[in-house]
């Protein structure tokens, strides 16, 4: 069954069409992998899922409900996560603080006047945000401040941030992007965990040993429309795949 | 109708001083990223050149008159300023011709001032937070107006502009009103072609010289121009002490206008930022527009006709139009995305 | 009650915070500031300072009209004792409901904007309320003499219960307790306390935390499912009720509401205290509140005779001299000295006098505790 | 108003419990048994505080009337050269302080404003004991302080305020004022303008956007209506507009001959400057010199104004080339310690101090109902202005009041105005109800 579908999605910028009649399905438990060279639209279609671009026509459901016209703030509490591709993570607030957040909202809602209670009573939602941080191995950093995290850390402390919240979806713009190999490897092995848990993840990425490491299923976008969708082996072998990445270099 | 052409006159005089110093608000905004809340005292320390030039000039050699008495018991002094004894009539001319002349004597004066400002305090402070460049500049302020307002006293000290300039011209003619309706004072007239002359010069030297066109790319994307080799910082540098000439200079020939005090910069200041904000922050043709646009607006709703309608709304116009621009345009008149939003 | 599970650490900072209160009259006495309309302005400015560092300490938020707050808790407060009753009670509920109410209208609109176009926003209405009140809103504000109180004013509540006040001019009494002097120093500082203690409780709780993402980072927030807007905008309110609060307490102590305490440059004066004291830390508005209140009364008072007397110790030439050099900071100059304090603060300090005491702590520790003293590398000036 | 009662019932038990607490006695106020008064001086000292403008657009002057306490101060303590003292009518002062104590004094700093200025008194009277204050340049802080010290028991004598309200709607019996009002600046300059232009005028009012600016816009067309001007417009310009000439301008080609600038201070020096920038002082309209008045002149502003203000009308408190024997003895003794003449201001805050020390002589006491009682209908000479009276009913002076006009050829920085005209005071009085306002009775606090 299809928990995300794209319809018939189009997207100009001015004179210059940068997302062309796209339709994608997504089925719940599975990792689907969008690549396609630069420039092909992978970032703006993901940012229509989120309520950052609005698409000219079409249509965006998720879980049987429109994301369209709808705040972020909405679609994140429909249980829609995202991993961007600079972290976005509270830098002043402590790696414990920055899961918590999260894990509130989850739990309270967009907005809640939870003026009186303290922090530290919140003994759940501790519990919870310590678990995610050990899920991540950055317990051990819980009151460090979050933006004097290595890059990598800071994907993993993100990446804890979305999870926290039990998300239906989870969508990653390049999360191994600007990472070490070893970085890179760690990342995948805790993506593998995440999928393991059945949790839906659209993975938006460049590095090909991270795709077909991970992938269930692959699109790939150029120039704005989806030239294909399958599995990964066979998307190896397809030549207008090859053709779509500098013009037919093996991949 | 004659009454609206004056009030557009008036309001050009009024909207070349708010152009000028948002222009150099915006100039330093759009560069260094810093937000100068000593820019009014920019102007006032301007306006106190002038001040400055016109007391050298009139420094008199003081003698006792034993035979004539002041009103408590002291000998009278005969005052006769030096550069009468000195020069004569060249000297009288000087004096007459102060405030032109104290535009020679602002340049580097500001130049010097602005460029130690920068060099000595504004540097440090470009990675900060803006709370924190508004309050250190605000605290500069107040320090710069206090020693003015030690060496000079609080209260406003005419400086009259030159003899040929005092008169009115009547600028109905010109434009084909009847003779005697639109006349308007020479030396206002003067000011407001005075500034047209020094926007037009600083766009000029932005646009045209290398040096501008660095610091124009500098203003778009400051890292890709560093990237590229060129030392970015002095450059800047020299732009805070034009920004500060072009205040100075606003304010050493405003002098007639109003008569300048130690307090005069913090009047404008609050003025003009409204001004940068409603042209958009960094935008060099939105705050010479919006200056222009409110001081034209400012005289309207000061209208008798206007006033009547709306009693008081001369004295909230410009915060109005500052609502209602932000409203409907968030970045102002000209403004670039993502300027100043964080 | 949540009350008791106040933190240990909480409770000792809240009990060490009242009893300096409560000593306020003997332990500034040393200083100078020991008498009570100065208590009563330190009280007063620290709740207002508490309250904006709500709105610019955790959020980030730098509102450039936060007077205008504080003007109509004022005027509200006495147009509460004009018609209602001489009772502090009703007038500081309606300070601070009107203080809310108003804040509410003008935070919604300027929270649309962000940076310093949010800034000029507030400033824009703070500026054209003070211009109302001084000139064309007179009958209500009573212009530039400020709204006082008369004798024939109705005071419905005190006629109804029959307070009479004789011939005299009534001055507000809380069941009898004269709100002058060191009582109404008292009412003040109880108030600063209850203040303290919700600006405590709301440091700490969930609400407190997501003040400081909005600070953070506005984007990650909407992303995680949180809606900015409503957080920033109660956040706003809460501080405007201080403000209220604040002006309220100020008609309180002395009926009088002037137009001048809505003007830009009083709310410039509460960003500085709260910079000066430390943003978003919990003490320190309250001690930048202090600071600068103490500079202006105790500060422009100082003249020459006082100085020659401070001075007297010296040789007659040398006490001239310093005499002269003196005069230039004090008395008619304690504007300057205020203009080198804020240069001087954000410069070398730029967490404010807390981040001062913290590093002397680390230094005091580092020297004698053994320990390695590093503490967080704060960033110098350049 | 029993009908009345019993339909509030319900509000009345409503809040039942509020009013309970509403209506205990006063048993907590201390005011209830305290005896002597506030500040009474124990020590050989007595601690007067002049509270004056140290800071903004009056500094100047705020100096000025420093200076001129200062001087007040050494005269009533012995020192100097009497000054004033010499020439005062009463000679209960005896320079040896007031009431065998020395006179000391404080100082604070009003920043005109109406809160800066009571927070100043108060730290003087709560913190420093001083047992009356003095001082100002401005209307509003004047009545705001004047409430102070009604409130706080003690005497105010106000310094530089115009505006009527002072000893009129917000009249204190604590409060005494010693310069003149709008009223009689209205009264004063009425005739003389008939002089001066004739009855034939069409006005312009220029207004400070304030209380004393529509006190001072409100006298001045009573008395030229009166004499048989038209008013074409008063138009109202906010407080330190800076630049007026968008209100000049209107003024050009109104039909109007007489400008009339309602304004004080920064403001006054500006929009005379620019009035005259615009031409208006040697403009021709219906076949008539326009004229340009200021019907507040201050000497220290006028040097603000410079040349601008040749030729222009006004009344003032007092001047320093005035002849009598008074004027001569403060100029003199202010000149030689200072080196410069002293303004209005100078003058009426030490006639000021003078007043209050020579009233607490005569009284034997400070306690402020006795001091009052010895300012009240005092009738004296010698300070200046003429034989002058402290009127009882509203503490308001009556005295000649001086018609000035900016000098032709002055000699001096310092000598830029010119009285023209020394209008007796007959014809500036007003009975005390014109103005309203009640006195209540006198506070000696606690």
């Amino acid at each position: 069954m299809s928990i995300l579908s794209v319809r018939n999605v189009n997207k100009n910028f001015g004179g210059l069409k940068a997302l062309d009649a796209v339709n994608l399905d997504v089925e719940a438990g599975t990792v689907h992998a969008i690549i396609g060279p630069n420039g092909a639209g992978k970032s703006t279609l993901l940012n229509c899922f989120v309520g950052r671009l609005e698409p000219d026509t079409g249509s965006v459901t998720f879980d049987g409900k429109s994301l369209l016209g709808i705040q972020p703030h909405e679609i994140n509490q429909l249980g829609v996560s995202r991993v961007f591709q600079t972290p976005e993570i509270f830098g002043d607030l402590s790696l414990l603080e920055n899961v918590m957040i999260p894990a509130f909202a989850k739990r309270d809602g967009a907005f809640k006047m939870n003026a009186w209670h303290e922090v530290a009573e919140e003994n759940d939602i501790h519990a919870l945000a310590m678990e995610m941080l050990a899920d991540v191995a950055l317990d051990g950093k819980a009151h460090d401040t979050a933006a004097q995290l290595s890059r990598g850390d800071k994907r993993r402390l993100e990446l804890a941030m979305c999870l926290v919240q039990n998300p239906k979806l989870l969508l990653l713009d390049e999360p191994t992007a600007g990472m070490a190999r070893a970085d890179t490897n760690n990342t995948i092995d805790l993506m593998k965990t995440i999928a393991g848990r059945g949790v839906t993840m659209v993975v938006i990425e460049h590095d090909m040993h991270v795709v077909f490491s991970l992938a269930d299923k692959i699109s790939v976008l150029a120039q704005g429309t989806v030239i294909a969708e399958d599995l990964p082996e066979n998307i190896k072998g397809d030549p207008r795949v090859q053709e779509a990445y500098l013009g037919g270099a093996q991949l | 109708m004659d009454a609206i052409a004056l009030q557009v006159l008036n309001g050009l005089d009024k909207g070349g001083a708010y152009a000028l110093i948002a222009l150099g608000l915006t100039i330093i905004f759009g560069t260094l990223g810093v937000v100068n809340f000593a820019h009014g005292a920019l102007f006032m320390l301007g306006a106190f050149c002038a001040v400055s030039v016109k007391a050298l000039l009139s420094l008199e050699a003081v003698t006792l008159d034993p035979n004539k008495l002041t009103a408590w018991g002291t000998p009278m002094e005969i005052r006769v300023p030096y550069v009468e004894t000195w020069f004569g009539e060249f000297g009288a001319t000087l004096l007459n011709y102060s405030v032109p002349v104290s535009i020679l004597v602002a340049i580097p004066m500001m130049l010097i001032l602005g460029i130690a400002m920068e060099r000595g305090l504004i540097r440090f402070f470009y990675k900060r937070p803006h709370a924190e460049q508004i309050l250190v500049t605000f605290g500069l302020a107040i320090v710069l107006q206090e020693i003015i307002k030690g060496i000079f006293g609080a209260n406003p000290i005419p400086q009259p502009a030159p003899e040929v300039a005092k008169g009115m011209i009547d600028f109905g003619i010109l434009v084909g009103f009847d003779a005697g309706n639109v006349v308007y004072p020479a030396w206002r007239l003067i000011y407001f072609l005075f500034s047209v002359a020094i926007i037009g010069a600083v766009f000029s030297f932005l646009r045209f010289t290398s040096f501008g066109m660095v610091v124009r790319a500098g203003m778009a994307d400051r890292e890709t121009v560093g990237l590229l080799g060129i030392d970015i910082d002095r450059r800047f540098t020299i732009v805070f002490g034009i920004a500060a000439v072009v205040a100075g200079l606003a304010g050493a020939m405003y002098t007639p206008i109003l008569s300048p005090d130690y307090h005069m910069g913090m009047d404008f200041l609050v003025l003009s930022f409204v001004v940068v904000v409603v042209g958009g922050m960094g935008s060099l043709g939105g705050a010479v527009a919006a200056g222009f646009l409110l001081g034209i607006l400012q005289s309207f709703a000061s209208m008798n006709e206007v006033k009547n309608i709306l009693p008081g709304i001369d004295q909230i116009i410009i915060y109005l139009i500052a609502v209602v621009v932000l409203l409907v345009r968030p970045r102002g008149l000209m403004g670039r995305k993502g300027m100043m939003e964080h | 009650m949540s009350f008791f599970k106040t933190q240990p650490k909480d409770l000792i900072l809240l009990l060490c915070f009242a009893v300096v209160v409560l000593l306020a009259p003997i332990l500034f006495a040393p200083i100078g500031a020991g008498y009570p309309d100065l208590l009563q302005k330190f009280a007063i400015f620290g709740i207002f300072a508490l309250g904006f560092n709500i709105l610019f300490g955790l959020t980030g938020y730098l509102s450039f009209g936060h007077a205008a707050f504080l003007g109509v808790g004022s005027y509200s407060a006495v147009w509460t004792f004009k018609l209602l009753s001489m009772n502090p009670l009703p007038a500081i509920i309606f300070a601070t409901l009107v203080g809310g109410l108003f804040s509410a209208l003008i935070g919604f609109i300027s929270l649309r904007r962000t940076g310093i176009y949010f800034s000029i926003l507030t400033l824009a209405f703070a500026q054209m309320s003070y211009n109302m009140a001084y000139s064309v809103l007179t009958p209500i504000t009573n212009g530039e003499t400020g709204l006082q109180l008369v004798q024939s004013d109705p005071r419905v509540l005190d006629v109804a219960f029959g307070r009479d006040y004789g011939a005299v001019l009534p001055s507000s009494d809380l069941f009898g307790i004269g709100m002058t002097g060191y009582p109404g120093y008292y009412f003040c500082g109880f108030m600063l306390i209850l203040c303290f203690f919700l600006t405590l409780r709301i440091f700490r709780s969930p609400f407190g935390m997501m003040l400081r993402a909005v600070k953070s980072n506005q984007n990650r927030m909407n992303y995680t499912g949180l809606n900015t807007k409503p957080y920033a905008l109660a956040a706003f309110v809460i501080s405007g009720m201080y403000a209220g609060l604040a002006g309220g307490l100020l008609a309180v102590t002395d009926p009088l509401a002037g137009a001048e305490r809505m003007q830009w440059t009083a709310s410039g004066e509460v960003v500085l205290m709260t910079i000066l004291g430390g943003s978003g830390t919990l003490l320190g508005p309250v001690i930048g509140a202090g600071a600068i209140k103490y500079f202006e009364n105790i500060f422009s008072a100082f003249n020459d005779q006082i100085l020659a007397q401070v001075y007297s110790f010296l040789p007659e030439i040398l006490q001239q001299i310093m005499v002269a050099i003196s005069s230039l900071f004090v008395g008619e100059g304690w504007h300057l000295t205020l203009g080198a304090l804020f240069m001087i603060i954000v410069i070398f300090l730029p967490g404010g006098l807390m981040e001062g005491f913290k590093r002397l702590r680390n230094l005091i520790s580092g020297k004698f505790g053994g320990g390695n003293g590093s503490g967080r590398a704060t960033a110098p000036a350049e | 108003m029993k009908d009345m009662r019993i339909s509030r019932r319900g509000l009345l038990q409503g809040t039942a419990l509020l009013g309970a607490g509403l209506a205990t006695p006063t048993i907590f106020s201390s005011k209830a048994w305290a005896a002597g008064y506030t500040n009474e001086p124990k020590g050989g000292t007595v601690t007067l505080g002049f509270n004056v403008p140290q800071t903004g657009a009056y500094a100047d002057e705020g100096a000025d009337e420093l200076r001129a306490y200062q001087l007040a101060v050494d005269h009533i303590n012995g020192e100097g050269d009497g000054g004033m003292l010499n020439t005062f009518s009463s000679k209960a002062l005896g320079g040896n302080g007031i009431n065998g104590k020395k006179v000391v004094f404080v100082t604070g700093d009003t920043q005109t404003k109406s809160d800066a200025a009571r927070a100043s008194a108060k730290r003087m009277i709560e913190k420093d004991g001083a047992i009356m204050i003095t001082g100002g340049s401005s209307s509003g802080v004047a009545i705001a302080v004047q409430g102070l010290c009604q409130d706080a028991g003690v005497i105010f004598m106000a310094g530089l305020t115009h505006s009527n309200d002072t000893t009129g709607k917000d009249k204190r019996a604590n409060g005494f004022r010693h310069f003149f009002n709008t009223e009689m600046s209205g009264a004063a300059l009425g005739p003389v303008l008939k002089n001066a232009f004739g009855s034939d005028r069409t006005a312009y009012h220029l207004t400070a956007d304030y209380t004393w600016g529509w006190s001072q816009e409100g006298s001045i067309k009573k008395y030229t209506e009166q004499l048989g001007w038209q008013t074409k417009a008063a138009v109202r310009t906010p407080l330190g507009a800076g630049d007026f000439s968008q209100y000049i301008t209107p003024v050009l080609n109104s039909g109007a001959d007489v400008l009339v600038l309602n304004h004080y201070g920064r403001d006054m020096v500006n929009s005379l400057s620019q009035a005259v920038q615009f031409g208006l002082r040697d403009k021709q309209v219906n076949g008539k010199d326009f004229a340009i008045v200021v019907p507040l002149y201050s000497r220290l502003m006028a040097q603000g104004a410079g040349e601008n203000v040749k030729g222009i009308f006004g009344s003032t408190n007092w001047h320093w080339s005035l002849q009598d024997e008074g004027s001569k003895a403060f100029v003199k003794s202010f000149g030689q310690k200072y080196g410069f003449p002293p303004s209005q201001a100078a003058h009426t805050t030490y006639c000021q101090a003078l007043l209050y020390a020579d009233a607490c002589q005569r009284a034997g006491t400070f306690m402020p109902s006795g001091v009052g009682a010895a300012l009240e209908g005092f009738k004296f000479d010698g300070l200046g202005n003429g034989p002058t009276e402290y009127r009882a009913e509203d503490h308001q002076c009556f005295k000649d009041v001086l018609v000035v006009k900016g000098k032709e050829n002055p000699s001096s920085k310092f000598d830029v105005l010119e009285v023209v005209e020394v209008t007796p005071r007959a014809q500036v009085e007003y009975p005390a109800s014109l103005l309203g306002g009640e006195l209540g009775p006198y506070n000696n606090g606690a």
